[in-house]
């Protein structure tokens, strides 16, 4: 019906509403839109951008834009087919054969196989993941039958590994480029090759990293940004001010102060959300020092429980962002969390009475005992929460002394010389416990100079017997019991005080749009992400 | 050819070669100094590294520690490092995963065009504040200029810089927040050129009040001293005007001190740049060395502090050369 | 020599001197200013008994808000007038103490450089010149890192890498007293080198000492602000610079946390700059 | 007489209120005429000076006219606007300072510093002011005026910068010249060439001098009229001939009395004095400085003398001449290279400081600057008692000989209890001999111990050396530039020249037959050979 001369004229037509409606943002929040650089913060500034070398948070934001995982996962934390397609677990739990995509390619054009994710599992995973390597341990061998198919065949079953198998836990490097180098220092960690939606293109070194839109992304017509820039600016108040101007559009790991967070969430052009975090499910605690007066004393720690008030924590330092811990299962883990163990209620008296009677009485200047508290050394919000705790003890006569000292100190004296008393500290969960929570009270990690390990000294056989046989429980019901039995026997002995369930936040430009599509977003790309609205040239 | 004529053929040569073994003294001495302050400095690169992937396996450590070779004895690890410093070579730094030199050599121009910016601001404004102030001393202008030098002076650089971020990157909107460049604009050429000069403004203010307080202070003072010296009162005697006596014979004797003084400051301006490269998100040496200490990535650390002082001896000696000529009285060679 | 050498030289300089005194109103402005911080350092405890850390109220009233707390409070509701106050004696000691480190090492390395000149002279003055080279501001920032954040550290690293300006000053003019007439006649009546230095030489260098000491005490808490800055301050104290710095992070909503102890940083460095400008007049006895 | 070119009448100036005087200059009344040289003089404090820089408009802010008048010319010039008195500085008045070294810019090359006159007062084309420069540098008498045009003034001698001062105060042809002790810090051969030239180009141009200085030997040399001023006031104004040889006043008398004679006094008969210090063959050399011009400059070569016990040797010459080198090796505040020093017996030139350090008590030094050689911080009495204490005298006894000392060199004995700065220059340099003495030494070297002070002072410390090595029997090393001085106080003299000893002889010889040429040049050039007559009867007595 439709004449070619009017099959010209309706494309043209086509375009003009196209492109009208592009100036109309109500409307075309629907339809994303194709173009336009993303400006993002990255801070601090990554050393490497290959998460299989290094998990530092940064490197998982930018190499997340790079790299595909075998899975991803959804906003409820379920894996999702990415590179493989499809996948199936043997009825005795210990094979599992992935279906991977055909007709991806590397940055570099080399095809993608089977014998990249065999490679990975060997040479990368097994001896560098400083999560859990034990989790791929596991993983006996890998068969790859064909160019698309691999099998994994397990020791033991193991439920967590499926926790642990998206571009950041169990990132895939290109076979082509690391075999036969030395992982840790092969130059393509610097300039990693991956099979992303976006290429890397420069990395200007205190400046600024430059990812390109991949073309030949497997997922056709994805993703909408023609550019990412990530921006390293090492000061807050000049984050907070970028983004207030406009020239920054995206901000992950909560990037600016807490207090320049609540303003800039009331600006219209701005929204501040905490979402794109399940994955991780961070929390701060408090560690004691259990081997140590006068921290030995499961009163004296109870009493630390008790004289601290969470909810105000969380108001006054960190301005609401956050949630009242009272387990070392974050309540997102809905299936793991225990709301069933000793609680510690905010009762200064009651902590008053436990210090008296352990024997520390106040002296006549009103002090009990001095104590040193090293505080995590990770910002202001970190420092303020040890001085909140400083003020909090003095209230029932401990008199705290802050210790201030950077990250490589911090942890040498909490993790290797535990020369420490009272020290702060965050962790993350992660989807299953057995990957964020076990290492922290595993008596296998103690004193060993393991950053964010066990850090309070806690040995106890039952708790240790309860890791050993949930990592290898076939039944997820066994499992879950195991774990809430975990809980309650941390918090009666209370060697790692929970305080916050911490919210990270995200400061956007209110015109990106879908910027979080996925569970562990903040590792992973921005395929889905799009501006409204073209971004300005300057 | 005389002896003495020999030497005089000889003596730049001379001079040069003591400068070397100047500048290699300071080398070693640097070298020795930062590597054992550094090293007693706990935990270790490893740690860091595991500390910041928010966790790590002992096997994971160890991979690290050998990698890095700091499971080596202190002794042996400083050997090789003196014997690399002597032989041109500042190491790798295997937290970056790239060669010290590199990385040096990488944001070394932007920490040098911050640099020259700001003294050159610093030098040029408050030479002029400092010589108004001393031809109108004891009047209004000279209080008020000595006032807000000294207040430029007593505020923290960092407090400054944030202000001024706020007037007139976020009020004003008329020059960016930090970065040294319009990334995402891809300018080249005269164009790069201006966005870079944008960019520039802000930082280069902020470092070089400071220092313009100095400047003012002292070419005022410098001014004000040879004012009351004989020579001054021989022009006047001539009946020379005294617009020309403060150009030709007074501010030319006082920029001796104020050279002077540059290659002095030099150090304090490249520490200063620590504060405004955090603040301006600028992508210099500072901020680089900054993170070095941090992440006890001591070759860098270590390489960075060993440009630093060169660049100091060499832009001394680039003031002693400057001074000769500013000088007649000092033999130039 | 010149002009006036031909008055009743004693005379009139004793005249010049009187009206030095009155005209010389930076050394009277310094010094107004710096007493009234002493006088507040030393009410500190008086008027704000207890610790100034201590979270006295609600966080962020704003100053003139509530009569109790003049000054306001900051984001964990501490009270920013007795931070003030008690910010003012560490602040101070810091300065002070760490001038004191750098007056030890500096007039030491002076001293025994510019007197005894050849090897012993070469020897101090490389090594001043190695400490020189190192930015000032990076070396305190590694010492501090190095020996972990606290009030002594802070003094040590301040006090370390200050020196190296003062010990060429003072070898500057002990080389030129080491030449004057009157430590010649001392070495001609064969009075020790230890009864030289320290009779003869060290007091003649007092005032370009204390000149620069009150500039090196205003430079030293700027230093302990900037430290504090990058995070590298006392947690246990309250000091200005700590107190700039926790601030900086609230600046674009409540600037006053901020500014306000940064206003008294700039009184203080200005006190101290105005009081060593005066007594640069007041203290000359040079001819 | 012709209409006078400058004409001071009852000028004033005012002190600032806390001075010891209400007034620097107090109805002061000058004149000179064209071609007439003035000369005012005075001791320090006199207000010579000020009289001069009243004259150009350049008075200290503190010192203001309070009353009279300046006319040059016949124009009232305190009544001039400052852009009015800029045209008459340099064009109408030129000034001669005295500070060679210090009153050149020294980043200006000379030719620029002459030009700049020119310049100043819109005379001349570009091209012609330079024409102008290196004729003017000419007329000075200066060698190889391309040469000298284009050097910096630290390359040349005090002379030659005296010169270049003199060719830009002449630059413009002014009416008046202001010399202000001109030749003060010259040689005295240097200075006898400026008093020629000046007085030359006075009679040349035929200008009007106002010449300022303390030196009445200069005052007999180049004078037409001489003004004798006393703490401001004038106290005798006349002509040369009538102020030298029949004053009036009697401050006038004091101070010729004072000017020490060229005639030497009667020897004095030493006996058979054993030697209390010898020198042999001592020598020094300096390395040159700098790369470029290495120049080793030999400050004492060869000198040998020997000092009998209550003898004075003078060790006489110009600057440069190494006759100060030789008094500080001799007390070995300088290493001396090579010879031998005895102090009696005792050789100590080979000794080390430590082993030298006991003996340092038997020959001490008077320093010349009295305001440099007294510790400022430190108590007289302790100043004095320094040497005692370090020679091992028990602190209370050493402060209680202090006061003695005090006693001996004229001072009250409680003043051991002031700083040095309450003290006068003659004052200070009694302390200064006093710490000498208080080691009881038997050689006494003294450095141009009066050439700081003025010349009624410098009288009365001379009679107190004098009087002292009568008492004590010191044997004195004299270091001086002043002959009349040498004359007085020495019973024999050496000259220096180039670190040698050109000529030595008892003084009364050496004045009536110098035998060595530069000897003879020196005492050519002394200013005011003829000031006084007993000079003149001791030259005629000669021929």
């Amino acid at each position: 019906m439709i004449s070619r001369r009017s099959f010209g004229s309706a494309v043209a037509l086509s375009t003009l509403v196209f492109a009208a409606g592009l100036r109309r943002p109500g409307h075309a929040s629907e339809e994303p839109r194709r173009g336009g650089t993303l400006n993002a913060i990255i801070q601090p500034e990554p050393v490497s951008l290959t998460a299989a070398v290094l998990a530092a948070a940064p490197t998982g934001i930018v190499g997340g834009n790079i790299f595909d995982g075998l899975v991803k996962y959804d906003r409820d934390l379920k894996p999702q087919p990415e590179l493989a397609t499809r996948w199936e677990i043997s009825p005795d739990s210990r094979t599992i054969t992935f279906h991977l995509r055909e007709g991806v390619t590397w940055h570099d054009g080399q095809p993608f196989t089977s014998a990249d994710v065999a490679w990975s599992l060997e040479n990368v995973w097994k001896p560098l993941n400083p999560r859990n390597p034990a989790l791929f341990r596991n993983i006996a061998r890998a068969d790859t039958p064909d160019s698309h198919t691999v099998i994994f065949h397990l020791t033991e079953p193991s439920i967590a590994l499926f926790s642990m198998l998206n571009g950041n836990g169990a990132q895939i490097l290109p076979k082509h480029l690391y075999e036969g180098t030395n992982v840790l220092t092969n130059p393509y960690n610097l300039k990693p090759v991956g099979t992303g939606p976006f290429v890397f293109k420069e990395w200007v070194k205190g400046s600024h990293i430059l990812l390109e839109r991949n073309p030949h992304y497997w997922d056709v017509g994805k993703p909408y940004l023609d550019r990412i820039v990530f921006r390293v600016i090492p000061d807050g108040a000049a984050r907070a001010a970028t983004l207030e101007k406009g020239e920054i559009h995206y901000a992950p790991l909560s990037p600016i102060p807490l207090r320049d967070a609540e303003r800039l969430a009331k600006l219209p052009t701005i929204k501040v959300g905490t979402e794109g975090y399940d994955w991780l499910t961070s929390w701060l605690y408090l560690d004691f020092n259990v081997n140590s007066e006068p921290f030995k004393d499961t009163r004296v720690r109870r009493a630390v429980a008790h004289a601290i008030d969470k909810d105000a924590l969380i108001k006054v330092v960190w301005f609401g962002f956050g949630k009242a811990a009272v387990s070392p299962i974050p309540s997102s883990l809905k299936a793991f969390h225990n709301p069933d163990v000793p609680l510690y209620p905010f009762d200064p008296k009651r902590a008053e009475a436990l210090l008296d009677e352990a024997g520390l009485k106040r002296g006549p200047d009103g002090i009990r005992f001095t104590i040193t508290h090293d505080y995590l050394p990770y910002g202001e919000d970190y420092r303020r929460t040890g001085e909140f705790v400083k003020a909090a003890l003095k209230r029932i006569g401990i008199e705290v002394t802050l210790r201030g000292q950077d990250t490589a100190a911090f942890t040498r004296r909490v993790y290797g010389d535990r020369d420490f008393q009272l020290a702060s500290s965050w962790s993350s969960t992660f989807p299953d416990p057995q990957i964020g929570v076990t290492r922290l009270y595993t008596s296998e990690f103690v004193g060993r100079n393991i950053p964010w390990s066990n850090g309070s000294g806690f040995r106890n056989a039952e708790t240790d017997a309860i890791f050993k046989a949930a990592a290898t429980e076939p039944d997820p019901a066994k499992r879950i019991a195991a774990w809430k039995r975990f809980q309650v026997i941390a918090q009666t002995e209370l060697p790692t005080l929970p305080l916050v369930e911490l919210k990270f936040f995200n400061v956007y430009a209110a015109k990106l749009r879908n910027a979080v599509t996925r569970g562990d977003q903040i590792f992973g790309p921005l395929t889905e992400a799009w501006l409204d609205e073209p971004a300005k040239s300057q | 050819m005389s002896a003495v004529g020999l030497i005089q053929r000889l003596a730049p040569g001379v001079r040069w070669a003591r400068r070397l073994a100047q500048i290699a003294f300071i080398v070693i001495g640097i070298a020795t100094v930062n590597f054992f302050l550094l090293h007693l400095a706990p935990g270790d690169a490893a740690e860091v590294m595991a500390g910041e992937a928010g966790a790590a396996t002992p096997e994971f450590m160890a991979a690290l520690r050998e990698q890095f070779g700091l499971d080596q004895p202190l002794y042996i690890q400083f050997g090789k490092y003196l014997g690399n410093v002597l032989t041109l070579n500042l190491g790798y730094s295997f937290r970056q995963g790239l060669p010290v030199s590199r990385l040096i050599l990488d944001r070394l121009p932007a920490t040098a065009l911050l640099m020259a910016a700001s003294i050159t601001f610093a030098l040029v404004a408050g030479a002029a504040l400092g010589f108004l102030a001393a031809r109108r001393a004891g009047h209004l202008t000279d209080t008020i200029i000595s006032v807000i030098a000294l207040l430029f002076y007593a505020t923290p650089v960092f407090w400054i810089g944030v202000v001024l971020i706020v007037i007139f990157s976020v009020w004003l909107d008329w020059l960016p927040v930090g970065g040294m460049a319009t990334i995402e604009a891809g300018y080249q050429g005269t164009a790069y050129a201006l966005d870079v000069g944008r960019h520039l403004v802000l930082p280069a203010v902020t470092l070089g009040l400071f220092h313009l307080a100095i400047y003012t202070r002292l070419t005022r003072a410098s001014m004000l001293q040879i004012y009351g010296q004989d020579f001054v009162r021989t022009a006047v005697a001539k009946g020379v005007a005294p617009g020309r006596i403060a150009v030709r014979h007074v501010l030319r004797n006082a920029l001796l001190p104020i050279v002077t003084m540059l290659g002095m400051q030099l150090g304090s301006i490249l520490g200063g740049a620590i504060l405004v490269e955090t603040v301006f998100s600028w992508p210099g040496l500072g901020r680089l060395a900054f993170e070095a200490l941090f992440q006890r990535d001591l070759n860098l650390l270590l390489g960075i502090l060993l440009a630093s002082s060169i660049l100091v001896v060499v832009v001394n000696i680039a003031v002693d050369l400057a001074y000769g000529f500013l000088d007649p009285r000092v033999e130039i060679s | 020599m010149g002009t006036l050498t031909s008055l009743p030289v004693a005379k009139v300089r004793r005249a010049r001197e009187g009206m030095r005194l009155r005209v010389n109103s930076s050394a009277l402005t310094g010094g107004i200013i710096l007493a009234l911080i002493l006088v507040g350092a030393a009410a500190a405890p008086a008027l704000y008994p207890g610790d100034p850390l201590d979270m006295a109220a609600s966080p962020f009233i704003w100053p003139g808000t509530d009569p109790a707390y003049p000054l306001g409070t900051d984001m964990l509701g501490r009270d920013i007038a007795a931070g003030i106050l008690h910010g003012a004696r560490v602040s101070l000691l810091i300065g002070l103490v760490a001038t004191l480190v750098s007056i030890a090492i500096g007039v030491t390395f002076g001293a025994l450089a510019g007197f005894y000149g050849g090897r012993i002279d070469w020897a101090l003055m490389r090594a001043t010149e190695l400490v020189q080279t190192i930015p000032p501001f990076l070396f305190a920032l590694a010492i501090v890192a190095i020996l972990q954040p606290s009030v002594p550290t802070i003094v040590i690293a301040i006090g370390l890498t200050a020196w190296p300006s003062l010990a060429r000053l003072v070898r500057a003019e002990v080389l030129r007293l080491r030449n004057s007439d009157f430590v010649q006649a001392s070495i001609s009546v064969g009075a020790s080198h230890r009864r030289i230095i320290l009779l003869d030489i060290l007091p003649n260098t007092f005032a370009p000492v204390i000149v620069s000491a009150s500039i090196l005490i205003a430079s030293a808490i700027l230093t302990e602000s900037s430290l504090a800055f990058l995070g590298l301050g006392d947690p246990n104290v309250a000091s200005w610079g700590g107190m700039v710095g926790a601030g900086r992070e609230v600046l674009r909503t409540d600037w006053y946390v901020a500014t306000l102890p940064g206003l008294a940083i700039v009184a203080a460095v200005l006190g101290l700059n105005l009081l060593g400008d005066g007594l640069n007049d007041l203290l000359d006895v040079r001819r | 007489m012709s209409l006078p070119i400058l004409e001071i009448d009852a000028l004033s100036l005012a002190l600032p209120t806390g001075s010891d005087r209400p007034f620097a200059i107090e109805s002061l009344s000058l004149h000179i005429g064209a071609g007439e040289t003035l000369c005012v003089v005075g001791e320090s404090g006199s207000g010579k000076s000020l009289t001069a820089l009243a004259t150009i408009g350049l008075l200290p802010k503190a010192v203001r006219p309070a009353g009279g008048t300046i006319r040059l010319a016949g124009r009232d010039l305190l009544g001039l606007s400052e852009r009015a008195m800029r045209d008459v500085r340099g064009r109408e008045i030129g000034t001669i300072f005295q500070e060679p070294m210090t009153s050149l810019n020294p980043v200006m090359r000379v030719r620029d510093q002459i030009a700049e006159a020119f310049q100043a007062h819109r005379v001349l084309d570009a091209k012609r002011r330079i024409a102008r420069t290196l004729e003017l540098i000419a007329e000075v008498g200066l060698p190889d005026p391309a040469a000298i045009a284009g050097a910096y003034p630290h390359e040349l001698s005090g002379g030659q910068r005296q010169r270049v001062m003199i060719a830009m105060a002449l630059a413009l042809e002014p009416k008046l010249i202001i010399a202000d002790e001109p030749t003060t810090a010259l040689d005295v051969t240097t200075q006898a060439q400026i008093l020629k030239l000046l007085d030359a180009l006075r009679k040349k141009h035929d200008t009007a001098v106002l010449f300022i200085t303390h030196d009445f030997g200069v005052v007999s040399e180049i004078a037409d009229r001489v003004a004798v001023l006393q703490h401001g006031i004038l106290v005798e104004q006349g002509s040369a001939e009538q102020v030298l040889h029949h004053p009036q006043d009697a401050y006038t008398k004091r101070l010729l009395a004072a000017v020490p004679s060229l005639v030497p006094p009667a020897p004095k008969d030493l006996g058979e004095a054993p030697a209390a210090f010898r020198v042999d063959d001592l020598s020094k050399t300096y390395p040159g400085r700098g790369f470029l011009r290495r120049r080793a400059v030999k400050a004492a070569d060869g000198v040998s003398f020997v000092i009998r016990r209550g003898e004075t040797l003078g060790l006489v010459g110009e600057s440069g001449s190494g006759k100060s080198t030789v008094g500080r090796c001799v007390m070995r505040l300088i290493e001396p290279d090579a010879g031998a020093i005895l102090i009696g017996d005792a050789s100590i030139r080979e000794l080390t400081q430590r082993q030298f350090q006991p003996l340092r008590r038997r020959v001490q030094m008077v320093f010349q600057d009295p305001f440099a050689s007294l510790n400022p911080r430190r108590r007289v009495g302790h100043i004095i008692a320094e040497g005692p204490i370090a020679q091992g005298v028990p602190r209370r006894k050493a402060l209680a000989d202090a006061r003695t000392m005090l006693g001996l060199v004229g001072l009250q004995p409680t003043v051991a209890e002031r700083y040095p700065h309450e003290f006068s220059g003659g004052q200070r340099q009694r302390i200064g001999i006093a710490r000498a003495l208080a080691l009881q030494p038997e050689v006494l070297v003294a450095d141009e111990p009066v050439s700081a002070l003025d010349v009624s002072v410098q009288a009365q410390i001379l009679a107190l050396l004098q009087d002292l090595q009568k008492r004590l029997g010191l044997a004195i090393l004299f270091v001086t530039h002043d002959l009349r001085v040498a004359a007085q106080m020495c019973d024999r003299i050496a000259v220096m020249q180039k670190g040698r000893i050109v000529e030595l002889q008892p003084t009364a010889d050496l004045f009536r037959a110098p035998q060595h040429a530069y000897t003879r040049a020196l005492l050519d050039a002394v200013p005011g050979r003829f000031l006084r007559p007993d000079f003149d009867t001791c030259f005629a007595a000669a021929e």
